[in-house]
């Protein structure tokens, strides 16, 4: 279940924490991967917060997510355990996967996350395929799958868009365009507006502000609702920015794609910030509270951190576990035999 | 009771057991509704619709949905109706079925089944439509039988439709031709367990798929000058029964592998590997791999000919083994 | 070149004659695979002549195209020589591909045929990457994947109609709406018009009936012409019907997937009969002028056929021939190393 | 003029060598402007935008295109930025660019070139980044090197670039931690010519692309113990230097091959089968392959050192291969 201390989980505050939440957990990965507690990259997730936060926000518990390379924020804000997720990126046996699947992989299928995805785009047709046995087996569960502007371009994502609006399956396919796959500008990579192309697939298609978590909810509720009543699948395009680089081997270099300008345009928008202006004018809450809120969810991160790294290592003699759910004498063999 | 029925018929009977014990069990695959697929036949009018899927032609997504379905509990069985319709397909198969079990550190499984239909050759369906793709699903982990016959095809489906990890079948594009004794109520024939086809001391030919019946043929032929031929068909090429073969092999320490996967790195290639690791004492010629050519298959009926292993190459490669004394020329041919 | 007997190569006459060209090869193409001197199947062309007609009259010889396992029209149509693809088909040392292709790789490089294709929709980004590279050298030339309404849910096409549309390449596809896919209706295989489909992509997408060879060749000049000058890719969507069953195979069986009324409706629209009509409105022909085409066509099937039953099979010993351009010692394996 | 470099600076020259040479050659890839990638640095300052294209993420479309402006003339290299991204693309590589030149009867041919970077594991980089595709290509009748040095990779890729067939060129995932002496105006390196890497008469092993380097550390550690292995590297997995693989084996009688491909049916199995068939005479034991195990890679570091071919794994094999007289155990490990 997603985490939201004492607060009525449909209010904006409950919002605004959740989205901390992601940015929170994030920047700490951040910090472990250079002191060598993570290894290899992380694709960070800041600035994208208010897309998995107000997309999850519409989703129940039962409903499965499939996510990407850039995965983190999907993962925890759909309700995986932040310990287990801190454990998975260490390489713990109490991670998320027991270690074996690191942060281009971690799921929770108890929580409904089918998985981050190394494979640009290659998470669609699992959500396709998850929604298709709900409805064939008459559970009114939904299942989206999250993906960048970049998957757009990907063959088995467009035929996923085709096969979901020929079965009206309940999925709606939430796409956040942050503008750039890795250096390359979604201007030169594709024509014309994303949602439009959804829409010649015969999808009930949306563009909205991807930096406003309010605006992403509704948008998201309205198609997944529709979807879960069987009257068709849809696609949200949010339209978002990353702060940060493709992954954290980008820091400390400029490969010149992005302006500084353009930058700072958009962390202008930080969707904590325009959260957190909204919640100034209409709810009361005051620095008080944020200061709470912020506090309580830095130590829910230093306790996670704190538990995983508690957490065993896999045992060696384990690596070949789980390759199958039965095994056979010499399958699958070793480095030798 | 056993009766004589075609190999399709034999996978269909396997199909509509399986799917009306287990309710779970989908059919998923391109022009599968209607009658069009012998191996399809009856399960709308058994199951109902929502157990036969007809996909539009988008083999990755296909292939996609099948994992999301086992995922979500269903045992899904993904049908190609072509071999070479794996390769659209292949980074669903390779990158996802195959790698999400381990990466997911056993939190699930993928209880899918690959009908891997019109594998090899059959008569001028020429480069892309006469693959025999069994050693790439192989070399990437992927559980993997090559029935020879309509009973061993029928027990192996049932197999594959029990197992609770993704499982190719390679179904021969000559299937339609091949009629043989099948139980009416057939038990499963387990994984990883070979056979022999037929006893002989004094060469071991180990053939796989559609090249075992072949194989029969030649060592019926070989026998009649008094070369007796041991057949060994693996049946299932991973897990692969490196006992059975080894046993195979030491029985007369000469051995011919027959096959209809591309040379190098192909199914032949693995089982030459674990023979030259096991059978090291037991060999007294070097072994010789008939397998078909690293090329396209050409379309034109004598250059098929050329590059499919066929009954000649195989029985000038077993009279070759058999002449075998120290000193004669290393290389094969 | 295209054969035009004696006519005036841009008349309406010309047009019916190609068209009748077309539908006598197929009709003997059937007739030899039942004489068993063409091996396995063919999927038949017939009833779809407009098509390759219309679109190929547009092309000038030194534009390529690609095709599909229903390939023999287009080819035929681009210029390949009629007696080398019958003696492909025959699997002969004279045929196009040296009898290494058949009827689904059935290609003639210098007549701008990129090849039939076994693989729907694999020809799409071949079209593109010589459009590309005629665009990146200075030739002025356009390229044209010929496919079906099937081809246009396959990933690799998708991804391909994008690239063209941001590169805005020389290249026009033309997507061969016959209504099925093998047993497939397009109508449960995809929401919405395809035409639009395409167009969400970003291309200049049009819809014509494909039963209409002048219709059909008017669309297709203002898309090719203007790819050609360098003003976008384009999409062509011809509404058409195939007369005949998937391929030979499905002859003397009825897997119920169309109505005997709805081929007969189609088969009153055939493309011959439309122009035929026409022409009897328009132009100054009469049932004399049409039975010395006919006889002409028939002639010039028959010394085709001739000349390919004349010609000899491949020599046994060239069989790994062409696997390379440059073979070095033991590549490629024969069968025994 | 020999200087020290990096295996990429080493791959970048022999492209900006070519590409000066060879009008025709066009790099093709995704995100390969701008300066992200050190093998792709300074092309579009030398030769212009229309040499250096960006693709979307259409990895099959890539491919496609590739073979398109190949048969019209061009000489693509497509750069696949990650090992495991051949697998969206494997149809317009199996099923199209490997199959065409036969289909089309030698009407045409496809001079492309496949930089299939990342290849292996480098830490961390778990089940999708860490792949090991070299058997899937060479099954499929592709042309294949896997250069072990930066000097290899400069005279493999410029044969590769040279070559009228596609060639696909596998690049180590640690290629960027490589260094070693380039010659400025360096010479092609044939396809087809292993390489002797240290000389030893007791044992040899036969070591493909990255495990080259370590084997040559074990190597030197099993020599302090009296043990002097041969280190040979094909460097070509398509062709293969046969004869170069049988001298190489009987100099010593005892082979351990060490790849990091997976098992079943990898590049060490085609090594493994070539072995038996020709050098059954000069073998003192049986062959061992140590390889990486048939399993996807886990992500956390104690287990992805167990499944990967590791030095000790090296050694033990050795050692074993080393110690073996008739009677010992034929099963390896
Ligand atoms: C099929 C595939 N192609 C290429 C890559 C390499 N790659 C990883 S992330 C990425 C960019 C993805 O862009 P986008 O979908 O917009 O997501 P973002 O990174 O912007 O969140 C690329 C090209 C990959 N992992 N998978
Ligand atoms: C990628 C792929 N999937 C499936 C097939 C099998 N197949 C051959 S033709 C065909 C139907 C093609 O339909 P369409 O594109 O509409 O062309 P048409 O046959 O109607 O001309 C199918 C499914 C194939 N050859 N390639
Ligand atoms: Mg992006
Ligand atoms: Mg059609």
């Amino acid at each position: 279940m997603i985490e939201d201390g004492n607060l009525d989980p449909t209010s904006g505050v409950a919002l605004y924490r959740r989205m901390l939440r992601l940015r929170r957990f994030e920047e700490r990965v951040v910090e472990l991967l250079d002191a060598n507690e993570i290894a290899a990259h992380a694709h960070e997730y800041v600035g994208q917060e208010a897309v998995a936060v107000g997309v999850s926000a519409s989703l129940r518990a039962d409903d499965v997510v499939t996510s990407t390379h850039r995965g983190h924020g999907h993962v925890l804000a759909k309700g995986a355990d932040m310990a287990a997720m801190f454990a998975e990126l260490m390489g713990r046996e109490s991670g998320c996967n027991r270690g074996r699947g690191g942060s281009m992989h971690i799921a929770d299928l108890s929580a409904g996350i089918y998985g981050a995805n190394g494979i640009v785009g290659a998470g669609a047709p699992i959500a396709c395929g998850a929604a298709r046995r709900f409805r064939d087996s008459g559970q009114d569960r939904v299942a989206v799958p999250f993906f960048g502007d970049g998957a757009m371009n990907q063959g088995v994502l467009l035929e996923s868009l085709n096969v979901a609006a020929i079965w009206r399956l309940p999925v709606v396919f939430v796409c956040e365009n942050n503008l750039y796959a890795i250096t390359s500008p979604i201007s030169e990579m594709a024509a014309g507006e994303l949602y439009e192309r959804a829409a010649g697939f015969g999808l009930a298609s949306e563009a909205v502000d991807g930096m406003d978590v309010l605006a992403v909810r509704e948008a998201a509720e309205r198609l997944i609702e529709r979807a879960r009543r069987g009257e068709g699948a849809g696609f949200l395009e949010c339209r978002t920015y990353r702060f940060s680089g493709h992954f954290t081997a980008e820091r400390g270099r400029d490969f010149g794609y992005r302006t500084a300008a353009e930058i700072e345009d958009w962390r202008r928008r930080d969707p904590l910030d325009v959260q957190a202006r909204r919640l100034d004018g209409e709810e009361a809450w005051g620095t008080a509270d944020r200061a709470a809120i912020s506090a309580e969810v830095a130590a829910e991160v230093e306790a996670a951190v704190a538990q995983a790294r508690a957490a065993p290592w896999p045992e060696p003699a384990t690596a070949r576990d789980h390759m199958y759910a039965r095994t056979y004498p010499g399958l699958p063999a070793g480095p030798r035999g | 009771m056993t009766r004589e029925i075609g190999y399709l018929e034999a996978l269909n009977e396997a199909l509509l057991a399986e799917m009306a014990r287990d309710e779970s069990i989908v059919l998923i695959g391109e022009n599968i509704r209607g009658g069009f697929r012998p191996e399809a036949m009856g399960i709308e009018e058994a199951f109902g619709a929502n157990r036969i899927i007809d996909m539009p032609i988008s083999e990755a997504a296909m292939t996609g949905i099948a994992t999301g379905q086992a995922l979500a509990g269903g045992r899904p069985v993904v049908h190609f109706q072509v071999s070479s319709l794996i390769f659209p397909a292949f980074d669903q198969l390779v990158n996802q079925a195959a790698k999400l079990p381990l990466m997911l550190g056993g939190q699930g499984h993928i209880a899918a089944t690959y009908l891997v239909m019109g594998c090899g050759a059959s008569g001028g369906r020429a480069g892309q439509h006469s693959d025999s793709p069994h050693a790439y699903l192989v070399h990437a982990g992927i559980k993997s039988v090559a029935p020879a016959t309509p009973g061993d095809a029928k027990g192996l489906l049932i197999s594959a439709l029990r197992e609770p990890d993704p499982v190719a079948v390679f179904v021969p594009a000559v299937a339609g031709a091949i009629r043989g004794p099948v139980e009416a109520a057939a038990d499963p024939i387990p994984l990883g367990q070979g056979v022999v086809r037929r006893a002989g001391g004094d060469v071991t030919i180990v053939a796989v798929g559609q090249m075992v019946a072949d194989a029969l043929d030649v060592a019926e032929a070989l026998a009649g000058e008094g070369i007796e031929a041991l057949v060994w068909d693996p049946r299932s090429l991973l897990p692969l029964d490196r006992d059975g073969l080894a046993a195979a092999v030491a029985a007369t320490g000469r051995v011919v592998l027959f096959d209809d996967t591309a040379r190098t790195c192909g199914i032949a290639a693995e089982l030459a590997a674990t023979i030259a690791e096991r059978c090291h004492g037991s060999l007294k010629a070097p072994l010789r791999r008939v397998t078909r050519a690293d090329v396209t298959l050409p379309y034109s009926a004598p250059l098929e000919a050329e590059v499919l292993p066929g009954r000649g190459h195989l029985e000038a490669a077993v009279r070759e083994v058999v002449a075998w004394v120290p000193g004669s020329s290393s290389v094969p041919g």
